[in-house]
């Protein structure tokens, strides 16, 4: 699910804002500007969703926004991509279960396959907001120029030996005292 | 057309020249005490959810699973704001924010940071009701003659201590 | 002999079809590097328009299909008309009037294929653009008529160049009235009103996409090419550059063409990146001024100076 | 200080109960009396409406209530009017007949609170959309669970097509990167009427804050309020909080406040002139703009850890301390932002098609200024001389003397004027509070918690005052939690700017109030440009033409 091999060279890109608190969108405008200049890669913001490859999708999917954001991912050429930039975008960020957001692009993809409407690939860039080199990254994992390092990790925690033992040996203690216990009750009742 | 204005600025935008750092070919370190991906370590974790109970968009979710007899503590980077509660609320300060910050990735999958707990049977009924480097660490400071009732779950232990009243109040009387 | 006409006539097609878009990419390197950023490669605008014309357009309307195919293919008759890269051109009698048809036309078909898209920003755009070319070509009318009239010839290659025939002071008039000209024809920046990105979101183009989206870039950009050369055509001496190989005629001028044309657009972009929009009055009151000496300059032919 | 707040309290008492504590006069009144007390304090206190807010008491005293929070700039004081309104069919006579700068907040509270207001001008929503939302659903309401959905099963997507020949800018419009959505109707490229419909970006952070977050996280989520002007938020949230609960964090925290405070001023201020350069067309201005701020968003990064979201904010002091390698850097980049910035932007504004486009453009008279309650910038540029840092002194700016920069031009270029002299007031700012920052611990050590207690938090964030209202509830958590931006009140007066100039100059107007939407939930919907198809007639041709 990466960006296809046609945007190599020149990415056109569109930003959707969905009720996001624009910090992620001034990182975005911060993107083109002198230090960072994404403008060397080919990739250039323009002013409708038609002349656009990919949506840079900042902002929890605001409810008052959703049938913009429809209209404005359907009126994308085929292959399309879409980007979710910042914790707002990739799921939903502080207001996730607010009455009036949608919580993410993962909430918009499972609404967009209940209304059988067209699924863009997906691209994730968390952070709060995340830094521009962070987007330029999101992009470069989408071209498959760079490896992706944030990988699905599972950590166990190992418990000492001793302190195995020492568990057992207090939960075979305390089963002890209650047999002592009910024979003593036994005893007593009789 | 005040020419002479623009001439000055041509002259000083050129002085200056080209500014544009080369990520990613250049390598861009963040600067001291940036708060970059919270990262768990496994040695100090004690499994018991203070950090999923204080961060604000609940991005740490804690879930037990009997089968498994362990409590997976997940982290959801897509939700993390980065604002560092975990941290200052972690009472074995097993979570730290490093100074990571390219966190795309292409499955949502991929998101996840999962830290597997394993847990301790209750004596009495069997059922997993805490992990065991929560029950080590709080067995330090109970006396010593009290601890093996730390190996039973509340449940039963509000059992035991129910039975206990009512047998001592029929002695008594 | 035609053969070798023949091959010139279809080679400065396709150099007038590659080079537009490349100066388009020197000019933005420049501006890059004047807003101290390092800025796209120099083909970036060619990689642009290869994924566009790859890629298939969207909820387009057909009149804005026909309108656009049609412009593009007048700006390509017009590659016919003014040597480009090589000193060669159908060149038959009062084909000036078609120059000037051809180039007027091209940005009319644009105008009306963007109200086309019945979207509010592209019937402002097309307002825009109807209003803004329509001036800009009346100048040009006017400064043709003057070379026209100075000299008595009506076709171009007779009128290429200049030197040969002796200067007057009503061809210098018109030919630095040309000069200005070459860079507002090509809507840059001060000028870029009809696609105004910020104000009305890429106002004429904001209907297109894909294919379509792509003809009328390019169409825009051998518009610029074109009158840039016409005026490069007027002052470049090209016979020097002829020599002689197993008696065929060998025509090297479009080395001294692509270092001017090179040049002009480095000139053109640094001007570009120092100046704002104009608004769309501000604009039409400069080129009225225009059209007024352009005007005085062609009664000053008349009179026969 | 203390004589003024107790005379007030003694004009007013003929009006309702007046309860009186520490700067906040709350007078309890009743329908008859609510006219002549509001026009009592338009005309002898010269007060000011600050914002409306609707409380769901129905658990305590089995009614709602509505407060008007008015400031007293010179008497340096906020008046609360409260207003008992009954439980079963809830209404309330509205003040916007008196104020229309109240129109809005009026609007919001019916909208979420389901309060009818008499007399009322408009009976349009402003935050709820028929179509989207379900019917009964006033999230406000205490029985109203804060993770149900208030979206319509299965909405439409039919927008409505345009009445008229109407441009919309927005709400995905390039100049405003945000979605917001202004209505103009135009004849040719002259506008003729502006329609503002907004609240696009509203994320119910007021719910949030009373449902699921306790007082120690609600910080975070008053900071991403807005991107741009977070940090103003989460001091004004802690200042509101603290005044409730009568905590006084230590010098050391109140510097490090305002220091930060002033580093967002300044990075906001460049960031609008990037912007209305970018607007106007001239991108070599929005790039060097751009590239001066930049080293202003990495001093932000190495105080606090992030560019945007400083996160150094909690209740009772700060999270964070700056050491003495720190404040180097601090004065380091404040003379190289000074430097940098004084050589470009007087030759960046002084271009004559920069001046053509922004001199005598998007006029706001001072009457209309007063009026709607304008704040910020926007009032300043139009000779009302209001700074919230000087009126109530708030962090640590009584010890930073500073002028506030006004201009009588009331244009465009007024504001950025106005927007220069402001950011070098900052810097100057900066350099005296850093220098001098006193050796205290970095936060008061616990937190005595008082229920249902009120408080008032005010700061002047870089669009204008910033008013947090706040009632505490039980086991650290909020009751009610009410947040009042500066573009609240600067958009309406954006409506009369527009009328009658040039549509190219609309973007330019509307960045000129350097509007913050997330700010203030306010953002809206427009008839996308492929939303309907309708065909131009030839006579609409002709009329463009002109």
């Amino acid at each position: 699910m990466s960006i296809p091999k046609l945007f190599r060279r020149s990415l056109w890109v569109f930003h959707l804002n969905t009720g996001a608190c624009n910090a992620c969108d001034i990182e975005i405008l911060d993107l083109i500007t002198p230090y960072h200049d994404v403008e060397r890669f080919g990739i250039k913001l323009v002013g409708s969703p038609r002349h656009a490859d990919c949506i840079l999708l900042t902002g929890p999917i605001n409810v008052n926004t959703l049938p913009h954001v429809i209209k404005a991912i359907e009126a994308i050429p085929e292959p399309k991509v879409l980007i979710a930039i910042g914790s707002c975008a990739c799921g939903g960020g502080i207001w996730f279960d607010s009455y009036s957001t949608l919580g993410g692009v993962p909430n918009l993809i499972k609404y967009l396959k209940e209304h059988g409407l067209p699924i863009p690939n997906v691209i994730y860039v968390p952070g709060c907001p995340p830094k521009p080199e962070a987007m330029i990254y999101g992009i470069a994992v989408g071209w498959d120029l760079v490896r992706q390092k944030q990988v699905h990790e599972v950590k166990v925690v190992k418990v000492s030996e001793e302190g195995v033992k020492a568990i057992e040996g207090l939960s075979r203690e305390l089963k002890e005292s209650l047999e002592r216990f009910k024979r003593f009750l036994r005893g007593v009742k009789s | 057309m005040s020419s002479v204005g623009r001439l000055d600025i041509l002259k000083k935008a050129l002085g200056i020249g080209v500014v544009t750092r080369k990520y990613p070919y250049v390598r861009v370190e963040p600067p001291e005490g940036f708060r970059g991906k919270p990262i768990i370590d496994p040695d100090k974790c004690l499994g018991c959810g203070a950090c999923a109970e204080a961060c604000p968009p609940k991005a740490i979710s804690t879930e037990d699973s009997q089968e498994e007899g362990a409590r997976y503590v997940k982290i959801f980077y897509g939700r993390c704001i980065f604002c560092g509660m975990c941290a200052d609320v972690c009472p074995a300060n097993a979570i730290e924010l490093s100074k990571e910050f390219e966190l795309a990735s292409k499955e949502r999958n991929d998101l996840y940071l999962v830290i597997k707990v394993p847990m301790v049977k209750c004596s009495v009924c069997g059922k997993y009701f805490t992990t065991a480097p929560l029950l080590l660490k709080s067995l330090e400071n109970v006396p010593e003659h009290l601890r093996p009732i730390m190996t039973v779950c509340p449940e039963c232990k509000s059992k035991l201590s129910s039975r206990f009243t009512s047998f001592a109040r029929r002695v008594g009387s | 002999m035609l053969w070798l006409r023949l091959t010139y006539i279809v080679l400065n097609v396709l150099v007038a079809l590659l080079l537009a878009p490349l100066l388009h990419g020197i000019e933005r390197k420049v501006k890059a590097k004047v807003q101290n950023r390092i800025g796209p490669p120099i083909l970036q605008t060619i990689y642009d328009l290869s994924k566009l014309y790859r890629r298939a357009p969207i909820g387009y309307s057909i009149a804005s299909w026909i309108l656009i195919s049609m412009s593009f293919s007048y700006a390509l008759i017009l590659t016919l008309l003014v040597p480009t890269a090589f000193n060669v051109s159908l060149g038959f009698t009062s084909d000036l009037v078609l120059v000037i048809y051809l180039l007027t036309s091209t940005s009319v078909l644009m105008a009306l294929a963007a109200i086309a898209g019945a979207s509010p920003y592209s019937g402002v755009g097309s307002s825009r653009e109807a209003s803004l070319v329509m001036a800009i070509e009346l100048v040009i009318a006017f400064i043709i008529g003057t070379l026209a009239v100075s000299y008595g010839v009506f076709t171009l290659p007779k009128l290429l160049p200049i030197w040969d025939l002796g200067f007057k002071p009503s061809v210098l008039g018109a030919l630095t009235l040309l000069a200005i000209l070459t860079y507002i024809e090509g809507l840059r920046l001060p000028f870029d009103i009809p696609e105004a990105e910020p104000e009305i979101a890429s106002g004429v183009y904001v209907d297109f996409s894909g294919r379509i989206l792509a003809a009328a870039l390019h169409t825009h950009l051998l518009r610029r090419l074109l009158v840039t050369s016409l005026f490069i055509d007027f002052l470049l001496p090209r016979e020097w550059f002829y020599f002689k190989l197993g008696g065929y005629l060998i025509d090297l001028s479009i080395v001294p063409y692509l270092i001017i044309m090179v040049l002009a657009s480095v000139i053109y972009a640094v001007t570009e990146a120092l100046f704002g929009r104009y608004r769309i009055d501000a604009a039409l009151k400069l080129l009225k001024a225009m059209a007024i000496m352009s005007l005085g300059v062609m009664v000053l032919a008349f009179a026969g100076y | 200080m203390r004589s003024q707040v107790t005379e007030v309290a003694k004009k007013l008492k003929a009006f309702g109960e007046v309860y009186v504590r520490d700067g906040v006069v709350k007078v309890v009144t009743d329908e008859d009396r609510l006219k002549d007390l509001i026009l009592y304090m338009l005309q002898s206190l010269n007060a000011r409406l600050a914002t409306t807010v609707g409380v769901d008491t129905r658990v305590l005293t089995h009614n709602y209530r509505v407060i008007h929070i008015f400031s007293i700039d010179d008497l340096k004081i906020y008046v609360l009017v409260e207003l008992k309104v009954p439980k079963e069919r809830p209404a309330v006579r509205s003040i916007t007949p008196l104020i229309p700068g109240a129109d809005w907040s009026e609007r919001e509270v019916r909208d979420l609170l389901g309060i009818e207001f008499k007399g009322h001008p408009t009976k349009e929503y402003l935050i709820r959309r028929p179509k989207l939302w379900l019917e009964h659903a006033y999230p406000l309401r205490k029985d109203y669970p804060h993770s149900k959905k208030v979206l319509v099963p299965s909405p439409q997507y039919d927008i409505e097509p345009t009445k008229g020949f109407s441009v919309a800018i927005g709400p995905y419009h390039p100049a405003l990167h945000e979605p917001e959505h202004f209505e103009l109707v135009v004849d040719g490229e002259r506008i003729v009427e502006a329609r503002y419909c907004g609240f696009m970006v509203h994320r119910g952070i007021e719910k949030l804050g009373e449902s699921r977050l306790d007082i120690y996280q609600i910080p975070f989520i008053a900071e991403r309020i807005c991107g741009i002007c977070g940090f103003t938020h989460s001091v004004a949230y802690t200042q509101a909080v603290e005044s409730a609960l009568g905590i006084d964090p230590p010098e050391r925290a109140k510097y490090i406040r305002s220091i930060l405070l002033e580093i967002e001023r300044v990075h906001s201020h460049l960031l609008w002139f990037g912007v209305l350069f970018h607007v106007l067309g001239f991108d070599t201005g929005f790039m060097n703009v751009w590239r001066i701020r930049e080293p202003v968003m990495e001093l932000a990064e190495l105080l606090t850890g992030n560019r945007k979201t400083y996160g150094v904010n909690k209740v009772g002091g700060v999270r964070r301390d700056i050491d003495e390698s720190k404040v180097k850097k601090v004065k380091e980049v404040v003379n190289r932002v000074r430097k940098e910035f004084t050589e470009l932007i007087d030759k960046f504004l002084n271009l004559s098609e920069v001046i053509e486009r922004t001199k005598g453009v998007g006029v706001l008279e001072v009457s209309d200024a007063k009026k709607l309650c304008v704040v910020g910038p926007n009032a300043r540029a139009s000779s009302i001389d209001i700074d919230t840092r000087r009126d109530h002194p708030y962090a640590a700016y009584p010890n930073a003397e500073f002028k506030v920069p006004v201009s009588d031009g009331c244009d465009v270029y007024s504001r950025a004027l106005v927007r220069r002299d402001e950011i070098l007031e900052s810097l100057s700012i900066i350099e005296q509070l850093v220098s001098d920052l006193p050796k205290t611990p970095l936060s008061v050590e616990e937190v005595p918690f008082k229920e249902l207690s009120e408080g008032v938090g005010a700061t002047e964030a870089p669009r204008g005052e910033n008013v947090h209202y706040v009632i505490t509830g039980r086991s650290r958590k909020l009751f009610r939690w009410r947040v009042r931006a500066p573009s609240y009140a600067n958009i309406p007066s954006l409506l009369y700017m527009l009328r009658g100039q040039h549509l190219a100059d609309a973007p330019a107007i509307i960045a000129s109030i350097d509007p913050c939407f997330s700010c203030t939930d306010r953002v809206l919907v427009i008839n996308l440009r492929y939303g309907t198809k309708r065909y131009v007639t030839l006579r609409k041709l002709r009329s463009l033409g002109e």
